[in-house]
């Protein structure tokens, strides 16, 4: 990449250019986009069909359940993961990931209705705190019985405001814009939405103010959804099963699938809605690194566990091991293990690879898929322990492999779907970049000559 | 008899026979030179005692009932202690004992730390003996300078001289043969010592004969000792069967 | 004189003559304190001489609490040395600027922290004369090598890797100021130092590499820094048999929290800088107020840690766990100690970071820097002995440890030894870069903005050069 | 090479500006050039150093010094071949428990005695003391033979060949070892023929560890005894090599 190219793609100074530019791709659909989303329409359709068959035919057995637990984390791990993208530059100060948050709020957004959707039949499978007359293993020692169905849900719900809320508070601009810039439908909206933002300097203050305390609020609501999920669900239905760094290792593998959907769609975004000069390598380069940085850190916490369980040699230490890795699913977590590990990780080390546009993609891509065999290779084994067994000290009978039914295919494929299908909507009313960050960034960066060298010069505003 | 590269030499102790008369304890003293446990050691909580009673009570005054188990290294097939120890100076060798070597030791107590029975023990002054004691240390066994763990070796030194003694008679080992210190002093013989994969030794035999009684301790950290304890034989179980043959002599 | 040139930077004159007054002069404070410290560091050595020779009585383990202060103080040191590489090569490469001025005390507290830290394993050990079949693999003629799967034999390795790696990396950075001092020396002062100094002449080349060197070394220290301890973090997390030890969080707990307590180290000891050799103009309130952001941050993810391993010491409901947890946290003297540390580790210092006056208040920042450190020198010791001294079904003694008057002269010594060697250092080179806060003060600018007044970073995009 | 070497040195040289000190022009190329050359022949000296430390046989220590006894026991004397002028005596006759026991058992003084009372120089110094030891001496002054079992004391012999305590070397096993695989026997001494043997005594089999002791006038150490030797020769002989063979 010569360094002419790479300053060329800068976003325009001019904020009416920007605008206009922003604005455009909420406008123009192709015909083939239609076609993509009558196609995920359908599909969608057959995934709440798929729930539904689950529902009757496997309705009282919960070792069948193991698939429908899995979607679900891996949807709201990695789509809530995503805002993460923007949250910590955002705490950080960092300037380059400004023309990306939207996209991570987005996506943040997105799995809101499929995620609830899932979640009921879920929590009606899910073992009550008192089995038989005995509280079984859980973080939930002297609480109500149904606490762990109560908070699960509640901590889903709350995800779900704080995601759309996160959204709504750093669209509020774009919303004014379109309430001035619009016609008809959208100007409706926009009128609705916007409220009554003219960008005054208090209302800045106010916004910036209510980004900084939602993102925070996010990211307490995260981590404390993933303690409470993963540990319900998963952790908690294996009898002896006692890992403490597990939320945190899924909660970051959550991440790294939220980095990847961010790159995925950033990509998307370059390539079809033309904003390459927004979407630049920088972004890009960034992006990789995050990526990277959060595969190392997902392995580390893996291999914190690992090494632990693996040295202890104890009898639900051996039965963990049997369970997660060398039993039913190994195959699985060999996959797993290559592709949110292994893979990613030596193809992101090289700087050329980071420091493209396609590069991050492709790593994207894996790590994703890698999330997903992650999660599988987590909740089915555990969905399919022997209910009986769940007052052991340790797991003694390791289930064997279960394969997805028809009805597990389209429920993933359906909700895959229909999260797809929720960003391409909401992508019809808001651009995918904030105008307002897009000021923001070109007030606070340039690129400069500095004697012999180029150079960005970024202000740090206090 | 099994070869004599395949045994695993293992210790069975019956616990209903065991009424708590430490007299292992002071023949385990003695044969392996431990030093004197005195009442400043007792303070200090730096007791030395390869083997020792821990004692229970069992119900309320005065019907009260004391329960005893004697506990000493379990020799365990996948013992906690070995993987730690940075110098090798535990490992298990193939007769299935978990072997201390004192020159290798450097005195980092890892090993003590990982043995969830603690019955390694640390020397933390040069050891002392009275001088009338002197001449009374075993000549077989090395005395551990202050700095380095210790703990029971199955009386190694006898399993020693008794394949020796076998081996230069051309003979093989018999069972019961080998007795460890805390086995001949037993008073109750509730110790029993002997080759756990000889099908025809005793050790072998009670365990699969008592299979009821039968527990090892902490299972659940999978260390698979090679010290089985027989359990205290509830006498409320056998109570009517007593009252039975009672009403039948009638 | 003149402090500021014509673009509103502090002069290179004034930064060469004030930052190396601690160097080419000796502030007055410097001789008697450096003596008060060698002293109480010669009678360290005295009594570590004296427990070789009668063994490791003196001290006040037992069983089965056999591990006691020396090794939560190795812990502690290995736990500051983390400060080094956190501020120099992860903010590096996260291109904080604030963290120029602090990089080279950082990194020398790194060096000096790891140094005693290995200290403490031989004092600790029974038979410190023999270690050396611990740390060099000895003659094959027995056959046997030490032992790879133990963490204690992994913990010297990753130790002294990182500290070969870490002296590396203060070399590099050291050698543009060695330069400096080469040219403002004369006679054995000045060999010494332009031997050192590898011919530095200060041409674009040798900046170049020393940019690229200093990157690399970054890069490849990231995985160590990591590693270091989360393997002593392993020395006890490994172990089935001790239920507060056998954790999966140790590994990330043990690294954040040394994070927590170096990162505070490095404020304690800026404090200590600017007073004592009045740096004022170059460790300025911002650089405490970036640090106290920083933080509070690591320490709430601490927090968090702390709380996850406390959920699921619990979340087993074995008995045996819980009377372990219930006498770490109620039970005298541990209740008391506990409650010490929570206050001293989060409680007290992090709501005052809250807020900037504290955050820019030296005085504040160095006070509450220091409290973090008590907090969680405790935390390790209520790791560490309580998790021994627990109720084991086959010992009984419970009241378990008190440290002899020994051991707790062997950690006040670790503290003077520290100090000592770094007034020693500062003495020979200088503990503020130079040459990065030269650089700092040509890269930084302000812009206006509206109209506001903002200050701006002018960053190299060193990937560019590459073709 | 070193032409270039040479050449950058002195390019380095002239470059030094004129204030720096004349040592410092000479040893900072010096250190330059010469620095990783140094570095790696320091490597090798250590390596060899650490080898020749660890490896070599105890006389380097000053272990093959030989003691001043209290009573000058002459073993070319006693065990000597006939034809050097020795006795030809079995090592086993004194040493008498070295085929069944763990140590070879120094003989008590009254052995010494049997045969000592009736054979050997009245005039020599070491017989007589040998004399007063067993408890029985001949009174030279008064000319009567003295029975006095408080004068009997064993004679305080100084050990020669030393083991560290934390060792347990068991003399039958070894013995009866050798003595039926003569092949594994080492120093044999040239008036000893035991090639082609499927068995020899069990006083032929010594000099492995002990060497040639029937022509010593003084009891040396002549093998190093340490950990190195015993381990290589039982891997030699199929002996065990678990550390609790002879470590208990």
């Amino acid at each position: 990449m010569s360094t002419n190219e790479h300053h060329m793609e800068w976003p325009p100074s001019d904020p009416k250019v920007v605008k206009e530019e922003l604005f455009s791709s909420t406008k123009k659909g192709s015909s083939s986009l239609k076609t993509i989303s009558k196609f995920l329409g359908v599909l969608s359709v057959l995934g709440l069909v798929g729930l539904i068959g689950k529902f009757l035919i496997d309705g009282g057995d919960q070792t069948q359940w193991g698939y429908v637990a899995a979607i679900l984390a891996f949807i709201f791990s990695v789509t809530g993961g995503a805002p993460m993208v923007a949250i910590a530059p955002f705490i950080a100060k960092a300037n380059w990931a400004r023309p990306i948050s939207r996209m991570a709020h987005v996506i943040g957004a997105s799995a809101v209705i499929v995620n609830i959707i899932i979640m009921i039949p879920l929590l009606w499978m899910l073992p009550p705190l008192v089995v038989e007359g005995a509280r079984r293993r859980s973080i939930w020692f002297e609480a109500p019985v149904y606490s762990p169905h109560f908070w699960d849900f509640l901590s889903l719900i709350m995800l779900a405001i704080a995601g759309l809320g996160l959204l709504y508070v750093s669209a509020l601009p774009d919303f004014a814009i379109m309430r001035d810039n619009s016609e008809g439908f959208r100007k409706k909206i926009g009128k609705f939405l916007a409220g009554g933002f003219v960008g005054s300097t208090v209302q800045w203050s106010t916004l910036r103010m209510r980004v900084g305390v939602m993102s925070t609020l996010y990211f307490f609501i995260y981590i404390f959804v993933h303690v409470v999920i993963s540990i319900d669900f998963s952790l908690s239905m294996v009898p002896g099963w006692r890992d403490a760094i597990y939320p945190m290792a899924h909660a970051m593998g959550g991440i790294q699938g939220g980095v990847a959907l961010v790159i995925i769609l950033a990509w998307i975004m370059r390539k079809y809605g033309n904003y390459e000069n927004y979407l630049n390598i920088n972004v890009f380069w960034a992006l990789g690194r995050l990526m990277f940085a959060t595969s190392l850190m997902w392995i580390y916490f893996f291999y914190s566990a690992f090494i632990v369980f693996w040295y202890g040699k104890s009898m639900s230490d051996n039965a963990w091991l049997d369970l997660l890795i060398r039993g039913p699913m190994v195959y699985v977590f060999i996959l797993g293990m290559l592709f949110s590990f292994v893979f990613p990780w030596w193809w992101l080390i090289w700087n050329k690879v980071r420091n493209s546009i396609n590069g991050p993609v492709i790593g994207a891509f894996i790590a994703l898929i890698g999330v997903f065999f992650e999660r599988i290779r987590i909740y089915v084994p555990a969905w399919s322990v022997d209910p009986k067994l769940i007052h052991d000290k340790w797991l003694t009978v390791i289930p064997g492999t279960l394969y997805p039914d028809i009805w597990d295919i389209l429920l993933i494929l359906g909700s895959i779907s229909f999260v797809v299908l929720t960003v391409i909507f909401i992508s019809r009313i808001i651009p995918f970049i904030g105008v307002w960050e897009v000021q923001q960034f070109n007030l606070l960066a340039k690129p400069v000559k500095y004697i012999k060298a180029h150079g960005i010069r970024v202000a740090k505003p206090d | 008899m099994v070869t004599e590269d395949k045994r695993s030499w293992g210790m069975v102790i019956d616990t209903d026979k065991c009424n708590g008369c430490s007299g292992c304890v002071t023949a385990c003293q003695v044969e392996n030179n431990i030093p004197l446990n005195d009442q400043n050691k007792f303070e200090r909580g730096r007791v030395m005692s390869w083997i020792r009673i821990e004692r229970y009570w069992e119900g309320e005054f005065p019907d009260v009932k004391a329960r005893f188990i004697p506990i000493l290294c379990q020799h365990c097939a996948n013992a906690p202690c070995e993987p730690v120890c940075p110098v090798y100076a535990t490992y298990h060798n193939d007769e299935g004992l978990n072997i201390q070597v004192y020159n290798r030791c450097v005195g980092t107590r890892y090993c003590a730390n990982g043995c969830p029975y603690i019955v390694r023990f640390f020397n933390y002054w040069e050891p002392a003996w009275p001088e009338d004691l002197r001449n009374h240390l075993n000549p077989d066994v090395t005395i551990r300078s202050r700095g380095i763990m210790e703990k029971c070796s199955f009386c190694i030194q006898r399993i020693k001289r008794g394949s020796r003694k076998a081996k230069e008679e051309n003979r093989e080992l018999q069972d019961g043969e080998i007795k460890p210190a805390c086995q001949e002093a037993c008073s109750t013989n509730a110790i029993v010592f002997g080759d756990l994969n000889d099908p025809n030794s005793e050790v072998s035999k009670l365990s699969k004969s008592e299979s009821d009684r039968k527990y090892t301790l902490m299972p659940q950290l999978n260390t698979d000792p090679n010290v089985v304890y027989l359990a205290t034989i509830d006498p409320l179980k056998y109570k009517d069967l007593g009252e039975k043959a009672k009403s039948n002599e009638h | 004189m003149q402090q500021r040139d014509n673009q509103n930077r502090l002069s290179q004159e004034y930064t060469n003559r004030v930052l190396l007054n601690g160097t080419l002069s000796t502030p007055r404070w410097w001789y008697p304190l450096v003596s008060v410290l060698l002293f109480f560091v010669v009678i360290g050595f005295i009594l570590f001489g004296i427990q070789i020779k009668y063994g490791l009585g003196v001290t006040g383990l037992n069983r089965p609490v056999y591990w006691g202060l020396y090794i939560t103080t190795f812990v502690f040191w290995v736990g500051i040395s983390h400060a080094g590489i956190m501020i120099s090569a992860i903010l590096r490469i996260t291109q904080a600027e604030w963290r120029r001025p602090v990089t080279r005390a950082a990194e020398i507290l790194t060096i000096f922290s790891l140094a005693t830290a290995l200290v403490f394993p031989l004092i600790h050990a029974g038979r410190t004369w023999r270690i050396v079949y611990w740390l060099i693999p000895y003659d094959a003629a027995r056959g046997i090598w030490p032992n790879i799967r133990s963490p204690l034999f992994m913990d010297p390795i990753a130790i002294s890797t990182y500290l070969t790696g870490s002296t590396l990396f203060l070399f590099v950075a050291l050698i543009p100021d060695l330069a400096v001092l080469r040219d403002r020396t004369t006679g054995f002062r000045k060999g010494f130092y332009t031997i050192l100094a590898l011919g530095w002449r200060g041409n674009p080349r040798q900046w170049k590499m020393q940019v690229v060197g200093g990157i690399l070394l970054s890069a490849l220290m990231l995985p160590i820094f990591v590693s270091v301890h989360s393997i002593v973090s392993w020395d006890f997390a490994v172990t089935p048999a001790v239920e507060g030890w056998h954790s999966t969080i140790f590994a990330p707990y043990f690294v954040i929290g040394a994070v927590h307590s170096g990162v505070s180290a490095v404020v304690t000891m800026m404090a200590l800088m600017r007073w004592g050799w009045g740096w004022n103009d170059f460790i300025r309130p911002e650089h405490f107020d970036a640090l106290a952001r920083l933080l509070t941050v690591v320490a709430t993810a601490w927090l968090g840690f702390t709380f996850l391993e406390l959920l699921f010491a619990l979340y087993g409901l074995d008995a045996p766990e819980i009377a372990l947890r219930e006498m770490q946290i109620f039970q005298y003297p541990w209740n008391l100690l506990f409650l010490t540390f929570l206050l001293t580790g989060y409680i007290l210092p992090v709501p005052m970071w809250l807020f900037k006056r504290v955050r820019t208040n030296i005085a504040l920042m160095f006070w509450s820097s220091i409290l973090v450190n008590i907090g969680m020198w405790l935390e390790r010791f209520l790791i560490i002995v309580p998790g021994l001294a627990r109720k084991s079904p086959f010992v009984f003694t419970w009241e378990a440890y008190s440290p002899s008057w020994f051991e707790w002269y062997v950690l006040f010594w670790s503290f003077c030894w520290v100090t000592l060697l770094m007034l020693l250092f500062s003495r020979v080179f200088p503990l503020v870069p130079l040459f990065e806060q030269k650089e700092s003060e040509v890269f930084s600018d302000s812009i206006k903005i509206g109209r506001a007044t903002v200050p701006t970073i002018f960053r190299e995009e060193e990937e560019e050069e590459e073709d | 090479m070193e032409i270039i070497i040479l050449r950058k040195t002195i390019e380095y040289i002239k470059k030094l500006d004129s204030t720096t000190p004349l040592w410092v022009k000479v040893l900072v190329p010096l250190i330059g050039v010469g620095g990783l050359t140094t570095l790696a022949i320091i490597s090798i000296l250590l390596a060899g150093l650490m080898n020749a430390w660890l490896g070599q046989p105890l006389p380097v220590l000053g272990f093959e010094q030989t003691f001043d006894q209290p009573i000058n026991f002459p073993h070319t004397k006693h065990a000597g071949p006939i034809e050097d002028g020795g006795l030809g005596m079995d090592c086993t006759y004194c040493h008498r428990t070295v085929a069944k026991a763990s140590s070879a058992h120094i003989p008590a003084v009254e052995l010494c005695a049997s045969c000592h009372r009736a054979v050997g120089s009245y005039e020599s110094e070491d017989l007589t003391q040998l004399r007063v030891n067993s408890g029985i001496y001949e009174d030279k002054e008064n000319n009567q033979v003295i029975v006095d079992s408080e004068m009997a004391s064993p004679i305080n012999w100084r050990r020669v060949h030393r083991l560290p305590d934390h060792v347990r070397f068991v003399h039958s096993a070894h013995i009866n070892y050798l003595s039926n695989n003569p092949s594994a026997i080492e120093n044999v001494p040239d008036h000893i023929n035991i090639e082609g043997l499927d068995a020899v005594p069990a006083s032929q089999v010594c000099s492995t560890c002990h060497g040639d002791v029937a022509n010593m006038e003084k009891v040396y150490q002549v093998e190093p005894l340490k950990m190195g030797q015993c381990v290589n020769c039982h891997r030699k002989n199929g002996g065990p090599t678990d550390c609790a063979a002879c470590h208990h």
